[in-house]
């Protein structure tokens, strides 16, 4: 007799339903944080796509501008996390958050060199993850979340910004832009050095991507190599022309598109 | 705020943090001193002369607990408690040993499933996260998987001390934990693989019932339960 | 069609099939929970009480196949059909185990081995690729062997809930099934591995077997297997 | 049907995949020597004398391809239709070797891209999956991306050949090609892989006609493309 | 002019046409020894396969008898592989061949142990791999082949062997047999002491069985263990009554295979 | 001194190394085979027959150790002394399969476990490093734990050659040696490794003093541990 | 003495060496700080304005240097000066790590190969194994290596930066360094790897020649290389 | 024979055979120094000033050929000459170095690919598996492909050394070359891989040959080759 309602009335069945809740709450909102974090991976990458047309095309305010809303809806899904995670410890559900979390430290990181030829700080980054929201008690002030980046997406994020600056420096050597590939050297070179000095102190994650950024950089300074070596060929404002004049073609294409 | 600021800037950060690890290693470290010496108290009850006395055995480890609240206490102190989870793989093996130690305290004492409350309690924590620093549910569960597998070297054991009871009743709470734990809808992830070595602790407490039964030694102790124990 | 065009013809296609897969994942996640009930209904056989009530525990679990039949029909609608193979190894694990689960609710209602077109109607899928969403035979030998392990347990399980019979009829029934697996010349992949592990079965039986006979209690019930099912 | 008569009928399912993957192999291994054939043939253009007879070279080349359609039409023959992606791996390298090769041969004849459908008429394939043996829609692209690969090569040679108009027309082409796929949004595969290469055909093929540029080269042939072709 | 008529004439490609020749019969040959290998491989674990039948059926003469048939086929392969090889260096093909003598090796062992109950020697095997073929031109007096099995083939295959007689022990005592349990336990061990002399300082691959064997031994150990603490609840001739009791119905349901 | 003079000299020092790594391994050969050697002869404790002469079978492997310690002592002045750490993993490997040889003669001598001090007098080396060639703590706790895992075996094959009693003191020991070990706060290193192992053997020894006690067998020979020894 | 006596004894041996490991792994830490600092300064030569003040970065980074023997001093006085070998893996990554900024700083002061006497002056330890916490031959090969590395970096670099005439001198450099390396017969281990790793650089540098000569770029720098240094 | 006695006379065999491969290895190891050292004379040839005395390398490197053929002399007595395979992997590495400096040292000294027939006389080894210890055809390639790569590094040192007309000449080469392997029917094996690398070469060369023919370096050369040679 014991046994048989045994799996109904136990303690240990009562227990088990509670622990079921729990788990099974937390692992639902596990899994929308990893949907909500994989579109912003998406959206981020389109956005870092789209940058990449500023080495191809003449209209570098617009596609900036185009990008800007597309980060506007990144941030807004970024807006959804912070709501999940509401009094909730963040690092809790870190894993689900954290492929999404850098890829926008990536895009927005990006955007900003492109548009100010410097590195984002990590507080620009917070400074716009600021949301208001309408309380569910509707007659209370609205009120206001945030959402704080932890340093090591930062910094991840950062690592893989390399990448992307030495795709960009490839394309511009491709089209005939002069001055790009000297400044992303520079800029990528400070970055490394950055690193370098960071060095295995920081999580493990880093140090694993230190060897990728050390060839995106030699791969950008055997571009200003070949720049420069090929430059001393030919005086630099007869360079431009010949490129100026290759430029166009190349535009009407992209129009197509 | 240059390239190069902005990464000493950021380096003061990871420091901080591994300063903060490289506390909570030490403080994890004692803990698992202590929890060995817990454990050695505890291992006794398989020798044939433990079944003797295992209330004594667990009033002395209940007195080592003592030493783990100490301990769990210093713990706390090392870290901003909102951000448990940053730390949480430091000290979560050792958690998990200490709920499998209190678990089996407690199971030995009563033979009873200890509730997650009373692990809390036991190691002077918190059994919400809002809080404190408390026993995460996957946690709590692991260490009673642990006692699980614990419970079917002790179901050969009894039977070598020639108690024959003992089986039938582990074999029944461990049934009943296995159903609990079929209502939970594990991820693929450490808690589940442990529970998938719930099967054959099942099945191997199964077999000693089994051997008990067909020689008609399950039957005669089956009888007087109530006295035993 | 232009370059252009043509690239974004292609993207079409590829987005489709990461859509396909996304489609397939979240109904094999429902199938699996269902797989999960079903196990739960039919695992209290093992039960001294469950042996009583083995054909309304089977009566349940038919009516959660009926769930399982649902979500197999809408997987059905999530690729092309002639793909199968092209998305086999999403599914193939829970169809293995919902292979076991009709397997055994036919052998616990019949004591007998199930077909795979039982197995695929039972399922609401094709037995023959050409129809449709099947049954690979790799998956189904699979589940055969998953059920064979079981009713090793079962049998031990049987002699505790005091059923002496049933481990002779599950004896001569794993032996039938293990000259069947003999003839086939499996490949050195998964499927080879899980036979491995049949032998082991077919030695705990047997020794089972052997318990009961030298006690002769095998005997006395041999006579009278047809009353008790 | 009895257990034993069962798997004897299973046994025979599993070694017809046997045989069948035995039988694919070795029309796969004939295949790879007629496309090295037809290498061979195409390989010759990068020579300084090559330049002078693309066409003739076209034509051997086109030929070999007669007996690379008699083996894919072999190739169909050798399992059901609807199992295409069970042995997809077996082919899938010799295949995107012949859409190398088929899209190579296009190029040199017209200056234009293979569209899929031209790739599986040079081949004597489908393009749509359902209609029968088809060229994959990635097998398609990773030909293109080897083509694009050895068009920066030819670039260089055919400077070398004293043809400075080519390299022009080269960049124009892989420039939309390039345009083409930046429209994909390509997995983290060795698709991806193989795109991520033809930045650097892009980079090398602009310095080449960088270096025509500056030196006035490129200019002066640029007026008669239509002459040379 | 040199270039073009350089891929017909040149000396480098003549030279090159002789090594295709060359390695082309090479390859060819080793694919041939390979599809020999791949059919002593799959007739010898058939071999094996049926012999496993020993411990079910009672005509053990009969499945011995069959057995050896099949061995006499195996062996008329491996006159083939001999052929291959006739005035070539063996361990040129060594590769090709090696998984199927090794696992007639294993399949000849095992029949040998079954009839004699000992362990087949080196010598044995080679004695019967002696093929007498006509000779081409047909008056002359027909040749004398032979095979020599190398050493580590043997040694390979005698631990393949290990693996059976563990199952075969497995199967045994499912089925009742009470002896032979313990020859194998005993048998197993002298072959396992055996390359524990042996140890590291032969081929790799014989290390690396060594495990699997220790597993194999511990196994029919536990095997013999077990009948030994079973057998201690009843005489000895009781338990063969049992067991013989139930051989009847399981030798029925064979025949019936 | 230019750089090639330098490097000159370098390679002087890198062969010297060389040599002295040559040399060793030629010598620790020598010690392996002895060792094999010595395993065969102990090994044969475990035939049925082997129980009868376990006295004579350590002789012989006593006198085997003679030769060890002829080639210990050879092995000393193979390099110099304070670079034992250098080379250490060259013999590590062997020493450890000594310490375990040596353990075993011990423990079937006198069913004691051996000392360090013990050990290394019988391989004719020292126990403390400063004194020259030494036993390292780890190397002999290795040993200790080989041999843990042989008596696990050992108290299988007692029960089978009819020696009811000797599993029982093997499991009084080894839960012995278990305790010590959980005295020790081991890295997470191979040894650390090898003692999760121990767990099993513990398990293994305890089941097989449960098959005796509950058929009754243990207890008949508990009686009588004096006579049999 | 006890089983337990015995085993605590160990235990303490077993603390002390873990003891020794952490102070090591602190100081090790601390060096690694600040090579990482050494390492920065120098990098900064790669900057295309960093060509102009080499001298004074060499400075900074000789100034750094002082801290490191600080720390080697320490360092030394953490375990028995016999027993470098033991705890040798500890230090060996920051040893090599070193040795490579001391052959770098010295390199760019005189276009120098940097001896072992020297580097080990420069790190305050020994190069004799005998007197003392010494740098092993091999570590500082590494060092050089790491730094053949950069310099093909630097060779690079230098053309960005204008400065055609460095690459030149690298390239003589490094080529005698492949010479001397070519007199070594290394092992096949960590070491032999890296030499495999020179051919590279050695190919890359004479790439740098190379385009500067096809551009009659290095004639002229090549006459007025005393000016420039 | 017992099993014992068995394995002690396969044992036999088996040290045999260890001690031959210990006589191969060391001869090996003498022929690799060799080797290095004929390597480092041809290595030279590379720099700028190496160019003038090609002559006198050869001459140097033909001499210490003679050290070569003492070495193999010796290294034939080492094993049964019937048993050349069975021990092939332990010389194979040397000899395809040895076969790659012999092809290099004829191909500076004519420009002409050495036949395996010169490559055996220079070695003092037969052509002819039947005649005695020989050269593998796949070695002799092996060698011929590392001089490849060794040639497209001539090219861009003879144009820093300014020699514009050898590129030329080692691209006809090397495509002549290239024809040649794409005749054979390699299997995926290392020489395979091997050949896959010469694509890079090829690659390399046709860049420098372009680089010579846009600045107009090509052409004045080509006028004169009959003089240089
Ligand atoms: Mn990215
Ligand atoms: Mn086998």
């Amino acid at each position: 007799k014991i046994e048989d309602s045994g799996s109904h009335n136990s303690p240990i069945i009562a227990a088990f339903r509670v622990f079921q809740q729990e788990l099974d709450s937390r692992y639902d909102k596990y899994e929308r944080l990893v949907k909500i974090s994989r579109d912003i991976t998406i959206e981020s990458k389109r956005t870092i796509f789209l940058l990449h047309r500023v080495t191809s095309v003449p209209d570098v305010e617009g596609i900036l501008k185009e990008a800007e809303v597309k980060l506007d809806g990144v941030r807004q899904k970024i807006g959804l996390i912070a709501e999940e995670l509401r009094g909730e410890d963040l690092y809790q559900f870190h894993r689900a958050i954290t492929p999404g979390i850098q890829e926008y430290v990536e895009a927005v990181s990006f955007h900003h060199f492109i548009k100010h030829r410097s590195l984002i700080s990590l507080e620009e980054i917070n400074a716009r993850l600021v949301f208001i929201r309408d309380s569910k008690g509707s007659d209370e002030s609205p009120s206001v979340l945030t959402f704080q980046i932890p340093a090591s997406d930062f910094l991840l994020g950062i690592a893989d910004l390399t990448g992307e600056l030495m795709r960009m420096c490839i394309s511009s050597v491709g089209n005939g832009d002069m001055d790009t590939p000297f400044q992303l050297s520079g800029f990528l070179r400070e970055i490394h050095d950055g690193f370098a000095l960071i060095g295995n102190t920081g999580p493990y994650e880093v140090s694993k991507k230190l060897h990728t950024l050390r060839q995106s950089l030699g791969k950008v300074e055997d571009a200003c190599y070949t720049l420069r070596v090929r430059g001393s060929e030919i005086p630099t404002h007869m360079l431009a022309d010949v490129f100026s004049s290759r430029a166009v073609p190349l535009d009407a294409d992209d129009n197509m598109a | 705020m240059s390239v190069t600021e902005m990464f000493s800037y950021i380096q003061g950060f990871l420091s901080a943090d591994q300063d903060i690890r490289e506390d909570i290693r030490k403080v994890v470290q004692v803990l698992e001193q202590t929890a060995r010496e817990i454990l050695t108290v505890l291992q006794s009850v398989h020798q044939p002369t433990g079944f003797k006395d295992i209330p004594s055995k667990c009033t002395k480890a209940r007195e080592l607990f003592c030493t783990v609240r100490k301990h769990t206490g210093e713990l706390k102190t090392k870290f901003p408690a909102e951000q448990y989870y940053r730390y949480h793989e430091l000290w979560r093996f050792v958690l998990q040993r200490l709920a499998f130690l209190a678990a089996f305290v407690v199971y030995l004492e009563s033979e009873a499933l200890v509730t997650r409350e009373e692990v809390a309690q036991i190691l002077a924590i918190e059994v919400d996260r809002e809080k404190g620093f408390h026993l995460d549910v996957e946690d709590y569960l692991a260490g009673v998987l642990i006692m699980a597998s614990e419970l079917s070297r002790l179901a050969v054991n009894s039977v070598t001390a020639g108690d024959y009871g003992r089986p039938l009743r582990i074999s029944n709470f461990i049934n009943e934990l296995d159903s609990g734990f079929r209502l939970l809808n594990l991820k693929n992830d450490p808690l589940r693989k442990r529970y998938d070595g719930l099967k054959y602790d099942v099945k191997k407490i199964e077999e000693v019932v089994y051997d008990l039964s067909i020689r008609g030694l399950a039957k005669e102790q089956e009888q007087e339960p109530g006295e035993e124990k």
